[in-house]
């Protein structure tokens, strides 16, 4: 019972997955949720472990610097929880919508994708983190092409072609940083950073906020966010809003903080959050197709995690953190919710939607929750995150973006607001009430519950916060770790 | 001390004195006469001595003064405004034709003995008379007020039938609100 | 309140008074104008015949309750102003309840009459009545902002609010308010022409254009209170008027003096004037008379 | 658990059951509703005597409840008004569908002003506040397709308004490290001038949004008009009462402390008058009953705003007694017009007319609430009134004063026009067979009928709590009895004697011209009338609706020209055309996309030392 199985028992089940594909088609859809069962429990029992202290795993026996570790932080864990659990709700909902074949492929790709976002999380490699990204990435290509669609195939075109960019500027800087110090551990990295002369150290600086940056959707490198989001099927939209995103982030905000933890980037980053946030929600307000709206909205989002990891404070970090976990949650629930109404109403307008509140119900009834919930208004648990962040960013003195983050936040409530009064306000009779599989709703219902929950008590999650800010905050604990265990 | 019948004659007497002074008129301007009486109003014989003014309204009015000819059409509409009045009300058929159709006494669509149709207190006859005339019909018909005579409304209300009727032979689309009292 | 026999009195007579003092100064009116036309007019007690009258016709037709009660509303309002208006200065019989309420009261009480009237009006049906209400209410916007100026000056000037201090303050005759502030009077008698109703203000009861406006549809009894209270109400604002800028009176020569000069002013004007179309009249009282009023708040400021 | 916690989890868990309780059996649904209304009542009196305090940890904030004098007197309004409207929405919306929505959201708006008149510091005003928001604004869309620009344009509105509430919030807690307002109080003297003003600024800005104040009123017309008139009652009366909560509180809590109070001061009661004066003006040339009484209604909310910035001990009670009684008498008129529209299925003045003998009831109510809005005696509002124009002019506000003066002056013409055309005029054909609204829509009306009657006669009895809760704000004391008033200077006015005086009048006349000639009084309809001796058809129309006031229009022109509204809505149409024109960044190519990366690159590598510095 170690972190390995986060990893190995999801890469384990993608190999297994096709081979059982030939015996019954029924079991192929079981595994993965046996999988994700068995990691999220995995990772809820480690829980407490990893935020007392971190747990490092050695893997073929080299010590670090030599060998690659396994780092489970408070961060690794919670974001391990928040994947798996994520990932469970998601497969939960894919069971019924993913009706087309193959579904075993998908199912191996899906697995795949767990497993890159984990090892993404729990590495304490560099190299093994982009091997791991790789893994990530190409399984998030393959999935946004699933349908085989004309679109399909062109946004996962894209992806591809900006993903590539990604993967060479990250392998450059690898490269780069091999050469000057000799060590891909990222503890050992974060040591010796300080060798490296000033002009290398900023172009490695530029090479990894690009390559991480495509993945964690920061203006202007977003370009694939929104075909992909919107062409791939509706589960996997959920996935990248949920776990390809933060996995990515989270990647990009440990390198800076642990080799470039310096004022000049974290204004950087500020205003490229800035700048993300605000561009996406205006792009948004127009869209004629719901789930590009989606796409634009979380880009939005992760702006404004951006922001608040840029402002670097500890009650900032933590309010990232927490801002990742409501979007992760909401905007899964947005992206099932779409699901079946644009499967529903059979073309992806948001015109399209008029009237269906009264086909679909309860289907309805979660996506105006999620709006709502997104918005950031109480009683849900966006309104505590949003809170916090603009209670830490005004902390920091910094109270243009608070002005900003609001009036973006306007804008949002603007065209998620429409949809809803569409949905329900724009015809008054029922056409033809069909009803919504089970499975997506408990999916859905799961969400739910644990967004009001989390509205009512948000300490639930606050409080492993606060260890987890330290963990990406303090470099000199992480190395400490990181090295000699 | 006065019994009480003595005490309402002289209440009679109060209202009568108050009636025959304040003649309140609704001038219902038909044909030629309606040009005699603003030299009865205005300066020269200055009708409004002996309390006499025009009023806007029949629900205000007192007399009913009818000018000269009155076609069938205009009769509907004379009725209408004399049945709007409040009581006690007075009529005065003003100029020869009021009385026996005048010019028009072979007229086809004009009424010509207002007589059958209204009940009338005061005649004036003459085409026109001159205001003097008009004056002293006034002050006729405040004589009758003032001995309590002038009982044209309770007539109307009496007889109401029999006015009714000739007033339906004449006027062929009878469409009239009912009367009621 | 406490009861004694002098505000009984007080109750019992002062009503009175103004009604007959009222009527009389009708009569004059018709008088004056019959004069000033070259005519010979009415006797001088002729509106009173009118009333009796009016009240002495036998039939009388109402087109509902409000209609019945509206010229109770106004006679109310008019009796109410009476009584909150002291009318000899410092006797204990005629300044009724003078010391129960204030100008500012005074303003609203005087319009609720108005208001009762309207409503009655309206129920009647009759468009030419609510026509008349139409303008009445927007004149009546018109010039009670002049109005209102001039009291405010005066009170911000005097510390005050309620008319007996205002009339203990003038206890000489050149301490009287109209030499002491001008220009609150001018505006405050140019709003009382429009109060007056005559012409060239009398947009209300047009009786060419819209057949007497309001009480087209009142006659007899209802006519007759009405005229009655109009006899009354016009005896209360003139009283009103000697108190704030005349001085009051401390009998009822100098107040029948001083009330008839004060009235002569509309009548007057109504002799010689043609009529304003309403927009016109509003935008004279929001002309001349606001202009006075600021130059009375100004004054009493610097 | 004490009151305060009884109120707030009834009213959510009520409003939650009802939801409930819609879809599994209809019949209970209102019973509920109206049974939690009650409840609610219940503690909100039982909470003024037990002074009650609540502390509950949530997320490292402390979210306090208390009981002050202040808090009781918005509660009681708020109890009170949530129960009748309750009871009256129950015939109301019996014909209607989503039932379950509407009370749901309806016991929500209630919650979230308990949460915010209780709250005693900002977290929880602000959490409830937004509670509050968005269950009136998905009240505001309830009815129609036709509602969801309006419903959109309300809750941008109330987001602006929110969010600089929100963003003073931000900064007091950057200040002053918590939010509790006992602490910010006391600390907010430390405070730099210009935060201290920046502060109280923006939460006058965010209390105003919600009481319309003049350049931001603009979604309340349409919010009033299109929510389902028992909301709109609640809404006008009470909803809109939450940003005079406010401003009271910032004002004398906070702005008070500050040096340039009198600025405030100034600034906020112009804005006021004004507010009052246009308002008044737009309200006189609407069509609609419910646009009408909307206008009206952010014009006497103006009045409050004005007395409550004036500061002196009479104008605040005036602006505490207006709040009061425009909770009565908004929701009075509201509901009489809900019942014309119950009954005719329009509110369109120049269509129904006549009504007066269909419904006597409404129309008592309505008479009562036009009586009291003039402020013309016996009724309540002259009390106010006058209370409000003795402080200003004892304030030596002497403009304002006119100002204020001309607003209620012209008040006049749209009440008369709102009676006139609803109830009064010709008895149209069309709407014969009109009948008397339902007996539970009738007895609210009644009771604040009644309840307006009695405050008029013994302003007093309101005046007795309102001094408390001023005294909670300040030490601002005033002199009254149970039925006189008293100016600063010592003169009075004896409610009693009015009353007295005009009521013995009024009968005694009113008898006479009764009983003379009772006989030979007789009742005709209203076609019959003097028209020149005509005879009106049956469907003649005799109406004299449209255009009501043209000549006053003809008189004002200049002023009606100018239309905030339209500036707004020309402003968020250029702001969508920009988004729309930006949102082609994302051209939906490839290849711009790696060129924008390939630039983005260039660009750091470019000015690295400038972005990065050079301390990396």
């Amino acid at each position: 019972m170690s972190p390995v199985h986060f990893i190995a028992v999801p890469l384990f089940a993608a190999f297994l997955i096709p081979l059982i594909g030939k015996v019954s088609k029924e079991l192929v859809k079981i595994i993965p949720g046996i999988v994700l069962l068995y990691l999220s429990y995995l990772s809820i029992s480690l829980f407490p472990i990893g935020v007392n202290r971190p747990i490092v795993e050695i893997i073929a026996g080299f010590n670090p610097p030599f060998g690659i570790t396994l780092y489970y932080g408070p961060i690794a864990a919670f974001l391990t929880t928040l994947i798996t659990l994520v990932g469970f709700v998601i497969w939960l909902y894919s069971y019924k919508f993913i009706i087309r074949e193959p579904t075993e492929k998908y199912y191996m790709l899906f697995m795949m994708l767990i497993t890159g976002s984990t090892g993404i999380v729990l590495t304490g490699d560099i190299f093994n983190l982009f091997v791991f990204f790789e893994i990530t990435s190409i399984a998030a290509y393959s999935l946004t092409a699933f349908l085989r669609d004309r679109d399909g195939a062109e946004a996962a075109f894209k992806y591809l072609l900006i993903g590539s960019f990604a993967s060479t500027f990250f392998l450059l800087a690898i490269a780069i940083i091999y050469a000057n110090i000799h060590t891909l551990n990222l503890a050992d990295i974060a040591s010796k950073i300080k060798d490296i002369p000033l002009t290398t150290r900023l172009f490695i600086l530029i090479l990894i906020i690009i390559g991480l940056g495509i993945e964690s959707e920061m203006f202007p490198l977003n370009g694939w966010a929104p075909d992909a989001y919107s062409q791939a099927p509706s589960p996997v939209g959920a996935v990248f809003g949920g776990i390809v995103v933060k996995a990515a982030i989270y990647s990009l905000m440990r390198i800076i903080f642990l080799m470039f933890h310096t004022a000049d980037v974290l204004h950087f980053l500020v205003v490229m959050g800035v700048i993300t946030l605000l561009i996406a929600e205006m792009s948004a307000m127009k869209q004629q197709q719901i789930k590009r709206m989606l796409a634009f909205s979380s880009i939005g989002q992760m702006g404004l995690v951006i922001i608040a990891f840029g402002v670097g404070t500890e009650p900032s970090v933590r309010a990232a953190m927490f801002q990742m976990f409501n979007h992760a949650l909401i905007k899964s629930l947005l992206f099932f919710a779409a699901g079946y109404l644009v499967f529903h109403s059979g073309s992806k307008k948001i015109s399209a939607l008029d009237g269906l509140g009264h086909d679909k119900p309860i289907t309805s009834f979660f996506f105006a929750f999620g709006a709502l919930a997104i918005i950031g208004l109480p009683p849900f648990s966006g309104f505590w995150s949003k809170l916090y962040i603009l209670l830490s960013v005004a902390d920091a003195g910094l109270m243009v973006p608070v002005v900003l983050i609001l009036i973006s936040s306007i804008i949002e409530a603007v065209y998620y607001l429409r949809v809803v009064s569409r949905l329900y306000f724009y015809k008054e009779e029922a056409t033809d009430v069909r009803r919504t599989p089970v499975s997506g709703l408990v999916a859905m219902g799961i969400l739910t519950v644990v967004i009001l929950i989390v509205g009512f008590y948000p300490n639930l999650i606050l409080h492993w916060m606060t260890p987890a800010a330290n963990d990406l905050l303090d470099k000199a604990a992480y190395i400490k770790f990181g090295l000699f265990h | 001390m006065y019994n009480d019948k003595e005490a309402s004659k002289i209440v009679d007497i109060i209202k009568n004195f108050a009636r025959k002074h304040s003649l309140w008129i609704v001038a219902y301007g038909t044909g030629c006469g309606a040009i005699e009486l603003p030299p009865t109003m205005t300066s020269r014989y200055d009708a409004e001595r002996f309390g006499i003014r025009g009023s806007a309204t029949p629900r205000q009015a007192d007399v009913l003064l009818i000018t000269g000819y009155l076609s069938v059409k205009t009769l509907k509409r004379v009725i209408r405004t004399y049945e709007q009045m409040q009581e006690p009300k007075y009529v005065i058929g003003f100029g020869s034709c009021t009385i026996n159709g005048g010019m028009y006494w072979d007229s086809y669509n004009t009424i010509k003995a207002l007589d059958r149709y209204l009940p009338v207190d005061v005649y004036i006859n003459g085409c026109m008379p001159r205001p003097e005339a008009v004056i002293s019909g006034f002050i006729k018909l405040q004589e009758l007020i003032a001995q309590g005579k002038a009982d044209g409304a309770k007539r109307y209300q009496e007889n109401l039938e029999w006015y009714r009727e000739n007033q339906r032979k004449v006027i062929k689309n009878w469409r009239m609100p009912e009367y009621n009292w | 309140m406490e009861i004694n026999w002098s505000t009984i009195l007080g109750i019992i007579f002062t009503p009175i008074i103004a009604f007959i003092v009222g009527v009389t100064y009708g009569g004059l009116t018709r008088v004056i104008t019959a004069r000033v036309q070259n005519r010979y007019g009415p006797p001088i007690f002729q509106n009173l015949l009118d009333i009796i009258k009016l009240y002495s016709k036998e039939s009388n037709i109402n087109h509902g309750v409000m209609q019945h009660l509206g010229p109770v509303f106004a006679i109310t309002a008019s009796v109410t102003t009476l009584f909150f208006v002291p009318v000899i200065k410092d006797s204990t019989v005629f300044t009724n309840f003078s010391f129960h309420g204030d100008l500012i009261f005074l303003l609203y009480i005087m319009v609720f009459g108005s208001l009762g009237m309207a409503l009655g009006a309206g129920q009647t049906g009759n468009p030419n009545s609510a026509i008349g209400v139409s303008r009445g209410l927007s004149q009546l916007v018109g010039y009670e902002v002049p109005f209102v100026m001039a009291l405010v000056a005066i009170m911000i000037q005097f510390q005050t609010t309620n008319l007996n201090d205002l009339l203990a303050v003038q206890d000489h005759f050149t301490k009287w308010i109209i030499f002491q502030s001008p220009f609150a009077f001018l505006a405050a008698i140019l709003a009382f022409l429009g109060m007056m109703g005559y012409a060239p203000f009398d947009v209300v009861i047009a009786p060419a254009e819209i057949a007497s406006g309001p009480p087209s549809e009142f006659g007899g009894k209802y006519l007759g209170l009405m005229l009655t209270s109009r006899s009354i109400f016009t005896f209360a604002k003139l009283v009103l008027f000697t108190d704030i800028f005349l001085g009051g009176a401390s009998d009822f020569i100098t107040l029948l003096i001083k009330t008839f000069i004060l009235y002569m002013i509309p009548v007057l004007t109504g002799i010689v004037f043609p009529r304003y179309r309403t927009e016109q009249s509003i935008r004279f009282f929001w002309s001349w008379p606001l202009f006075f009023g600021i130059i009375a708040i100004l004054v009493v400021v610097f | 658990m004490n009151s305060i916690e009884y109120i707030l989890f009834i009213t959510f868990i009520g409003a939650g059951l009802t939801f409930i309780v819609h879809h599994a059996l209809p019949k209970l649904r209102d019973t509920l509703a109206i049974l939690v209304s009650a409840l609610d009542l219940y503690f909100v009196i039982q909470a003024i005597s037990e002074k009650s305090k609540v502390v509950l940890s949530i997320a490292d904030f402390h979210l306090i409840w208390k009981t002050t004098p202040y808090n009781n007197l918005f509660a009681v309004l708020i109890a009170v008004l949530g129960f009748l409207t309750i009871l009256y929405a129950h015939d109301f919306m019996s014909s209607k569908d989503r039932l379950g929505y509407f009370y749901m959201n309806f016991l929500f708006a209630l919650g979230g002003m308990y949460g915010i008149v209780y709250s005693q510091d900002f977290i929880s005003l602000f959490f409830f506040w937004e509670i509050m928001t968005w269950a009136s604004f998905l009240l505001v869309i309830y009815c129609c397709k036709d509602a969801q620009p309006i419903g959109l344009k309300y809750f941008v509105f109330s987001a602006i308004g929110a969010y600089s509430l929100l963003i003073a919030i931000v900064m007091l807690y950057s200040l002053s490290g918590n939010l509790e307002l006992t602490n910010l109080i006391s600390n907010f003297s430390n405070f730099s001038v210009s935060n201290q003003l920046i502060v109280v600024t923006l939460l006058l800005l965010g209390f105003g949004v919600k009481s319309a104040i003049m350049p931001l009123h603009v979604w309340a017309p349409g919010a009033y008009f299109i929510s389902p008139s028992p909301f709109t009652a609640l809404f006008s009366g009470a909803l809109s009462k939450m940003g005079i909560f406010g401003i009271g509180l910032v004002l004398f809590k906070f702005a008070a402390q500050s040096g340039y109070f009198s600025y405030v001061q100034i600034i906020l009661a112009w804005i006021g008058g004004i507010t009052a004066l246009l308002a008044t003006f737009y309200a006189i040339f609407q069509t609609d009953a419910k646009k009408l009484l909307a206008y009206s209604s952010i014009g006497q909310l103006g009045y409050i705003i004005i007395g409550l910035a004036i500061g002196t001990p009479l104008s605040i009670a005036s602006a505490l007694f207006l709040t009061i009684l425009h909770a009565a008498f908004k929701a009075m008129l509201f509901m009489a017009t809900g019942a014309v529209y119950f009954r005719t299925g329009t509110t369109d003045m120049n269509s129904v007319s006549g009504l007066i003998r269909k419904m006597p009831f409404s129309f008592i109510t309505a008479l009562f609430g036009i009586i009291t809005v003039s402020g013309v005696p016996p009724l309540g509002g002259f009390a106010a009134k006058w209370m409000l124009y003795e402080s200003l002019i004892q304030s030596r506000h002497y403009f304002l004063v006119i100002v204020v003066f001309a607003a209620s002056t012209a008040a006049f013409l749209y009440l008369y026009r709102f009676i006139f055309s609803l109830f009064l005029g010709q008895e149209e054909k069309e709407w014969e067979d009109v009948k008397e609204a339902p007996l539970l829509m009738v007895i609210p009306m009644l009771i604040l009928s009644a309840f307006v009657l009695v405050v008029g006669v013994f302003p007093g009895l309101i005046l007795d709590p309102i001094s408390q809760s001023m005294n909670y704000l300040g030490n601002f004391n005033f002199n009254y009895e149970t039925s006189v008033l008293f100016n600063e200077w010592g003169n009075q006015v004896d409610m009693q004697t009015v009353v007295n005086t005009i009521g013995a009048v009024f009968l005694i006349v009113g008898l006479i011209i009764t009983f003379k000639g009772f006989k030979k009084t007789r009742y005709v309809s209203t076609k019959d009338i003097h028209t020149s001796g005509e005879i009106p058809q049956e469907n003649e129309n005799l109406t004299y609706a449209v255009d009501f006031y043209k000549p006053f229009e003809r008189a004002i022109a200049p002023i009606l020209k100018s239309s905030i509204d339209k500036i707004y809505t020309g402003i968020a149409n250029n702001l969508e055309q920009a988004f729309d024109y930006l949102r082609y960044v994302y051209t939906g190519n490839g290849q711009t996309y790696a060129m924008y990366v390939v630039f983005f690159l260039s660009l750091l590598i470019l000015f690295a030392e400038l972005i990065f510095g050079i301390n990396l």
